[in-house]
């Protein structure tokens, strides 16, 4: 029992769950509105896209590399499908897009794996690379603008609620979008990739030691490789759950995004080095940024202040986790020793 | 011929810069000599390039470390604002400010920018958060805190004489229409000359150059040989913090104002700068020279398409992202041949 | 079916630079125990690598079990029953013993999916068969390295393997341990599995192995049955030299006291160590793995802090609050993991030698120096005769000696009055310790107190004037080295 | 050979602009003489902006017609272009000093009320509203803001401005501006109205009130264009998008550059020959600003009668 405690003191995850309900009191506390059905699936339906780029990026650091590739990885995929999809006037349901977007997902995926993998240079810089590519080939080859109108069964599913939310006092309703079960999805395909599939034990065996997964015999480059094209796929399915949520398609505003996702994965205890995080870190630390970003209004903070408040709470936010993981890490091997000695 | 080859063979990430660079001046003066090679052109390239060749400058050592800087935009915004702000406070009914405030001003500007950077510094040696995060944090901070100061507008009517000392050009030879003549050396590029200078100075000619490269090379072992790895790292934050805060001065010269938001895109594009010139991003490599060179390329690239009505300039984005990737794929073959790839 | 179970013929490998392996030859009987020796540096790990898989072969071929390969893949490697032990272990850090020990069969056996209650079955078969007790969930990083070691070894065994190799398994092992692997590798045998052992260890490859190839830089020398073989012979072969060794005489006059430690204590690590140490005397701390020597080396160069206790340099109290601190009142330390904590392995030799003396070859505005750290350089490089064409190669370019020699010439260097060496030969040829403890005792003769941590008794014995033998965190005797034997320091230590 | 006349707007791919763009190339198709192009940045950026024109001037083209990002900022990189001799026309910049003449489709302080106007009108005349602007750093969007509440101070006694969130930013981003607004009106639950800036605040705002199924008690109205906004429009959601069309600005910038450049007299009240710049004014106490005839509302009925 106090073994298990100590283990849990000396883990990230445990220092921002305590930020993290800290925080939802705080909320709670200056505005009543924290706990009311509706605000609960509202920040729910704020995570989905961060949480599925989260994802991705969290598969990247796990295999000791950074992805800042996917904004634009996942506006160019959406923009393409659903330019073509208006272009040829596509009136049917939503299963048409989604397989494109997740076949350009896997091209543009496969485009960063080949570098990654195959050529073997570190991801941080193939990824500044193809995200600016991207973004040129995006804007300039392929001219893109705003599109307002979207194909009706993204404009469908994207208005489409799992269920409404109501709060009875102020009459206010939240739909749950459905699109949240994308974000589910990916979650559960992922948790099974990782933990319960040699190629996730791969990623992880990379992340700690590349030429030990080699010899032990990982097929290092296939995995690098795969594991790009599947964070392809699922960046790409955010880019397109992004522009039926918001019934358009906005080829720049997804764009800057990568930093602020990154610094959640990493946030949520996932090592910067590869090798150690779990999925739920990384949704914890993600759901902690889209948190603070969505509530600074319902918190009071002025408009003016936002930026110093955010800023403020991830250096403190990441300071004390960091600070009391080092802490009982030490305190932790030091009472190992000394059960040793006696 | 011969002493070319070697000179190739010195180092041949550089070589193959200057080889693109020399490439695409042959290319513009074939394609329109007279638009590029004027004698207006490239002094104004030059003065525009300090702004963020000097935060490049502060990216670079912190990746040397095995570190990243994410905070230079934020730095150089909140110091340029309170700089501005304290210039407005000080002309006498006159209007008058005596020219030798310039220099006081660049001086005080340095030590924001220190005290910004030790911070940083800190953080992560200190308080162990890793350097993405802690950056990225005290960016958003710094900014936030910016935009607290200034509610959002640009701080303007600055003392006319800080742009015109520093935003102006030596050697008044080039005439304009209108009777004006302008000159044809930046005095912002000087001032990034001697900030060049100084850094590569301070990289190959002290011990501290040592140093930095060793604790990039691996922190452990710089702590196992006595290194004072934190004094270290807060110096080489500290460094990187200055130099983003003249980059901010610079901006507040050239645009004879300043803003919480000036300058945001130049974050990713100092990394791209710095992962073009060779920088390592795990650290412990990388050459000043390979970022001027970047740097160089990047902006004549940039200056070139500008020259082709038709061209888009998201074509630029996605030059940059070919270049780089170019390289990197260059480098890959040159040092594994077909024949010795395993 | 052939005589032999692996013939390796004719394999050449080059690398940028380096031939490391030049038409050497190896064959191998099932069921025999063969040694493979050599110099640091002389090609042993590559053709390992080469037989297992994870490097091409330049020329020559493998024959294993009657089938010819030009090219192998690890996981062809794995199928046919090699298993490699690395000399680095190749484990994963970062995940837990049960999958270190699980991966390799898993992977092997083209399992796509984890089924963690299988996992746990094979990972405890596994450990079973060594009586190796460790919980199964622990994070490998955490383990000591002898322990990493363990589940390196533990992996291999799990295998139906007909060929075993294992790369210097002992350097991080102390005897009790490698009692326990030699019985294992005597079990193996009795199972008909071929084992090739890779040491420097005279007494070891004496013990165990049935048959022996030595290389020489990439060469072939010999190969014969170890019965034929004796201490002279075998160092000649290896080395191409011939030496004697000698016992230290403490030969400088007048020594004053240097170093005193008083009642220093770590908490949970030990306590209560005192010991006083004069110029022209090597101290010899020795005790088993976790009797908290290491952790006093490290508490006596400031890399941990101490709770209890003083340490006096030359009279006067330092409070060790980091390395510099150390430095600074004049102890040096040679760490016990030359590539995690002794090396920047990419970096120059030179900038290796000088960089933690670096701020005193510097003029004003500390700006370095050039013609005297090159001339600085070029000394440590001709005094520990480093073996390399130029010193501003990288450090990784060297073998395991002459990495250690750089690793002291960084320490001599600083000019300590105190050298504290944890492990000095660990994983070093016989050639290079031998040079390794002659500079030690030249050192010792100028005047520097020495101080050597190390299992390896012989060494110790030899070398040291003086003996403490450590047991649980605490001092447990101080025999006098030149009239105790091996036996009764080891019944200290147990 | 003829004049190169160059349009830079604050950015490429905003609906606004690429509108604007096609106004300027129809206009080059029709005035082969000059070499007419618009050329802008990838992101609305006052640094790139800066850069972009400083290039321009380096390249010494003969006429620059620009749409500021951040007027303080644009000012040197003017300056300069002038010194060279090269003619400076700005939109959306009437405080700009180095510019040969400024073009404004209307005044902002009047369109900010114009807004209000409309707001007011969707409210019934009272009750509770704030101001969205893309950020709190934007010129224009703070100006039509501030016009906007002076407006509602004036004849609206019962608009009241709420005192704690006056202003909110939702940084050019049609998704933040639907999460702000869902803040609102969580937190205030009085809350009936807010105006929008930028062409993405009032789509955003209108996709929170429908979700939040607040349609008919809380109102926006902003700036929009209107192939964009037609189904907003059309369910009811927004009743009042108000702008000028960005194609004939663009045009008027680069008629009046033609005219200065030929040498041609300024001089009020100036025909232009584009439609809605037919007969421009100068400002009252300024000889630069030169001001239009007004701006467009559009609404359910008349959205599909632009062609825009
Ligand atoms: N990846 C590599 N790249 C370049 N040179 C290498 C590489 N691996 C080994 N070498 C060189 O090849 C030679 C043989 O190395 P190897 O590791 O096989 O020696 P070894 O006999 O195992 O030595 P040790 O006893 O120190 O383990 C050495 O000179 C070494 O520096
Ligand atoms: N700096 C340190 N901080 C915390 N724990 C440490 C530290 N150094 C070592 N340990 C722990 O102490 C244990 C073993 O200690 P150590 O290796 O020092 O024993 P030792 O007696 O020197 O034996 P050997 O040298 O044979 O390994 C390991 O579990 C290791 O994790
Ligand atoms: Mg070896
Ligand atoms: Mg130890």
């Amino acid at each position: 029992m106090k073994k298990k405690f100590r283990k849990l003191i000396s883990r990230t995850e445990f220092y921002i769950a305590l930020v993290f309900l800290a925080l939802c009191l705080l909320i709670q506390l200056r505005s009543g509105q924290f706990f009311t059905p509706n605000n609960i699936v509202d920040i729910l339906s704020a995570l989905v896209v961060p949480g599925i780029f989260a994802v991705g990026a969290f598969m990247v650091i796990i295999s000791g590399g950074f992805d800042v590739s996917f904004p634009a990885l996942a506006s160019l995929t959406s923009f393409v499908t659903t330019k073509v999809l208006l272009d040829a006037g596509w009136q049917g349901g939503v299963w048409l897009p989604f397989l494109i977007a997740l076949v350009l997902g896997a091209l543009l995926g496969a485009f960063n794996g080949l570098f990654i993998g195959y050529f073997e240079l570190p991801a941080m810089i193939v990824t500044l690379g193809s995200s600016s590519f991207f973004k040129g080939l995006m804007q300039g080859a392929l001219n893109s603008k705003q599109l307002a109108v979207i194909p009706v069964g993204m404009r469908s599913f994207g208005t489409s609620a799992l269920f409404v939310a109501k709060n009875v006092e102020s009459g206010l309703t939240s739909r749950m979008p459905t699109t949240f079960l994308v974000l589910a999805g990916v979650l559960l395909v992922t948790w099974f990739l990782l933990n319960r599939t040699m190629f996730g034990r791969g990623i992880y065996a990379i992340g700690g030691n590349p030429v030990s997964a080699h010899r032990a015999g990982f097929n290092v480059r296939r995995t690098r490789f795969l594991l790009l094209v599947y964070v392809g796929m699922i960046s790409a399915l955010a880019g397109l759950c992004r522009v039926c949520m918001m019934q358009q398609m906005h080829p720049t505003n997804m764009l800057g995004m990568e930093m602020n996702v990154i610094a959640g994965v990493v946030l949520g205890g996932t090592a910067i080095i590869g090798g150690a995080g779990t999925l739920f870190g990384c949704m914890l630390g993600t759901g902690l940024i889209v948190l603070v970003e969505n509530s600074m209004i319902l918190i009071g903070i002025p408009t003016v202040w936002k930026d110093a408040f955010v800023g403020a709470l991830i250096v403190i936010g990441t300071g004390i986790s960091a600070f009391q993981v080092n802490r009982a890490r030490r305190a932790g091997l030091r009472n190992v020793r000394k059960g040793a000695a006696l | 011929m011969n002493a070319l080859l070697k000179f190739y063979r010195r180092d041949r990430h550089i070589s193959r810069l200057v080889i693109m660079l020399a490439g695409w001046l042959i290319f513009m003066a074939i394609t329109c000599f007279d638009k590029f090679f004027s004698i207006r052109n490239f002094p104004t390239i030059a003065s525009v390039i300090p702004e963020y060749g000097l935060m490049s400058l502060g990216a670079m050592v912190c990746m040397i470390t095995g570190g990243i800087d994410l905070s230079g935009v934020g730095i150089a915004n909140l110091t340029s604002i309170t700089m501005a702000l304290f210039m407005k406070s000080l002309p006498d009914e006159t209007g008058y400010v005596t020219p030798w405030m310039v220099p006081l001003v660049l001086l005080m500007a340095i030590l924001c920018g220190l005290c910004a950077g030790a911070v940083n510094g800190t953080l992560i040696s200190k308080v162990k958060i890793p350097p993405i995060l802690a950056t990225l944090g005290i960016n958003q901070l710094l900014t936030g805190i910016a935009m607290v100061i200034t509610n959002g507008p640009a701080v303007q009517n600055i003392p006319p004489v800080y742009s015109s000392m520093i935003n102006n050009k030596l050697l008044k030879v080039v005439p304009g229409k209108r009777g004006t003549v302008s000159g044809l050396i930046p005095v912002q590029l000087l001032i990034f000359v001697a900030v060049v200078l100084l850094i590569w100075f301070l990289m190959a000619r002290t011990s501290y150059g040592k140093k930095l490269y060793m604790i990039g090379t691996n922190e452990n072992v710089a702590r196992y040989s006595g290194l004072k790895v934190d004094r270290m790292l807060i110096k080489t934050y500290a460094m990187s913090g200055a130099c983003a805060a003249l980059g901010g001065m610079i901006m507040l010269a050239n645009y004879s104002s300043a803003r919480a938001d000036y300058g945001s895109q130049y974050t990713l594009q100092c990394i791209l700068i710095v992962v073009l010139g060779g920088v390592s991003p795990t650290g412990g490599r990388g050459k000043i020279s390979g970022v001027m060179l970047a740097i160089v390329l990047l902006s004549l690239l940039e200056a070139g398409i500008n020259r082709f009505p038709q061209i888009s300039s998201y074509y630029i984005t996605m030059i940059w992202g070919a270049v780089l990737l170019l390289v990197m794929v260059l480098n890959y073959f040159a040092e594994n041949p077909i024949r010795k790839r395993r | 079916m052939s005589e032999y179970l692996l013939k390796a013929v004719d394999i050449s490998k080059a690398f940028v630079g380096v031939q490391a392996l030049d038409a050497v030859s190896l064959d191998i009987r099932p069921g025999e125990i063969h040694c493979l020796a050599g110099e640091n540096g002389c090609g042993k790990s590559t053709l390992i690598k080469i037989i297992s898989g994870v490097y091409q072969q330049d020329a020559g071929y493998i024959e294993f079990n009657g089938k010819r390969f030009t090219r192998i893949t690890p996981l062809e490697a794995i199928a046919m029953g090699i298993q490699v032990i690395y000399q680095d272990f190749s484990i994963f850090p970062n995940l837990t013993v049960m999958e270190n020990l699980a991966f390799n069969t898993e992977l092997a056996a083209g399992r796509r999916l984890v089924n963690k209650r299988r996992m746990r079955t094979v990972a405890e078969e596994a450990l079973s068969k060594i009586n190796f007790d460790i919980e199964l969930d622990r994070l490998v990083g955490s383990l000591s390295v002898a322990e990493k070691q363990m589940v390196a070894i533990c992996r291999a065994l799990m295998f139906d393997a007909k060929l075993i190799i294992m790369d210097e398994p002992t350097t991080a092992l102390t005897r009790k341990e490698v009692r326990a692997l030699f019985e294992i590798i005597l079990k193996l045998k009795e199972q008909g599995i071929a084992i090739l052992f890779v040491s420097h260890k005279l007494n070891e490859v004496f013990e165990i192995s049935e048959r022996f190839t030595i290389f020489r830089s990439g060469k072939h020398i010999v190969s014969g049955n170890t019965s034929e073989l004796d201490d002279r012979k075998f160092s000649y072969y290896m080395t191409g030299r011939e030496f004697d060794a000698e016992p230290f005489r403490p030969r400088y006059e007048g020594g004053e006291c240097v170093l005193e430690v008083e009642n220093l204590a770590i908490e949970g690590a030990f306590e209560d160590v005192s010991f006083r140490l004069c110029r022209g005397e090597i101290l010899g701390i020795t005790g088993l793995l976790d009797s908290g020597r290491s952790e006093l080396a490290l508490a006596l160069f400031g890399l941990r802090r101490s709770t209890g206790g003083r340490i006096l340099v030359k009279g006067k109290e330092i409070a060790m609050g980091s390395p510099r601190d150390a430095i600074e009142a004049g102890i040096g330390y040679v760490p016990e993991d030359r590539l995690s904590e002794g090396l920047f392995l990419p970096r120059s030799i030179a900038d290796n030698i000088v960089i933690s003396e670096i701020d005193r070859l510097t003029g004003a505005l500390s700006v370095l120096d050039f013609r005297r750290y090159r001339q600085e350089v070029e000394d440590w490089v001709r005094a520990l005769s480093i073996a390399t064409p130029d010193p501003e190669n990288a450090c990784s370019t060297l073998s395991g000696g002459n990495q250690q020699r750089v690793v002291l010439a960084k320490w001599l260097a600083c000019k300590p009055d105190v050298l504290v060496l944890n492990g000095p030969t660990v994983g070093v040829d016989i050639g290079s310790k031998h040079d390794i403890h002659r500079i030690l005792q030249r050192l010792a003769n100028e005047g520097m107190a020495v101080i050597i941590i190390s299992d390896d008794l012989p060494e110790v014995l030899q070398n040291c004037s003086h003996l403490l033998i450590m047991k649980d965190g605490r001092i447990v005797a101080r025999p006098d080295p030149g009239s105790t034997d091996e036996n009764t320091v080891l019944s200290h230590m147990l | 050979d003829g004049y190169e006349i160059v349009v830079v707007p604050k950015d490429e791919s905003n609906p606004w602009f690429v509108r604007m763009k096609t106004g300027v190339d129809e206009y080059a198709a029709a005035h082969p003489e000059d070499t007419i192009y618009q050329k802008g940045t990838p992101e609305i950026d006052a640094t790139l902006q800066y850069q972009l024109v400083m290039d321009l001037v380096a390249q010494e083209v003969d006429a620059i017609c620009v749409v500021p990002v951040d007027l303080a900022s644009i000012e040197p990189a003017l300056k300069a272009a002038m010194d060279a001799g090269i003619v400076v026309i700005a939109h959306e910049g009437a405080a700009l000093e180095n510019v040969d003449y400024d073009i404004e489709a209307f005044n902002n302080e009047l369109y900010g009320a114009f807004i209000m106007d409309n707001l007011a009108a969707a409210m019934g005349e009272e009750g509770l509203y704030t101001t969205m602007v893309a950020d709190l750093t934007n010129g224009s969007h703070n100006e039509w803001a501030d016009g906007g509440v002076k407006r509602a101070g004036e004849p609206y006694p019962g608009m009241t401005l709420l005192a704690d969130e006056p202003r909110v930013e939702s940084h050019d981003n049609g998704d933040i501006a639907y999460n702000v607004a869902k803040e609102l009106f969580k937190k205030y639950p009085d809350l009936k109205g807010v105006m929008g800036t930028s062409s993405f605040d009032a789509p955003g705002i209108a996709r929170a009130i429908e979700e939040l199924g607040l349609s008919g008690k809380v109102f926006t109205a902003g700036t929009g264009m209107p192939g964009d906004n037609a189904a907003l429009l059309k369910s009811g959601a927004v009743q009042y998008l108000t702008l000028w069309d960005p194609a004939l600005a663009g045009q008027a910038m680069v008629a009046l550059a033609q005219k200065v450049l030929n040498g041609e007299a300024v001089a009020a009240p100036l025909d232009l020959g584009v439609e809605g710049y037919g007969a421009l004014e100068f400002k009252a106490g300024s000889d630069t600003v030169l001001e239009g005839q007004g701006w467009i509302t559009i609404t359910a009925e008349n959205v599909d009668s632009f062609g825009f």
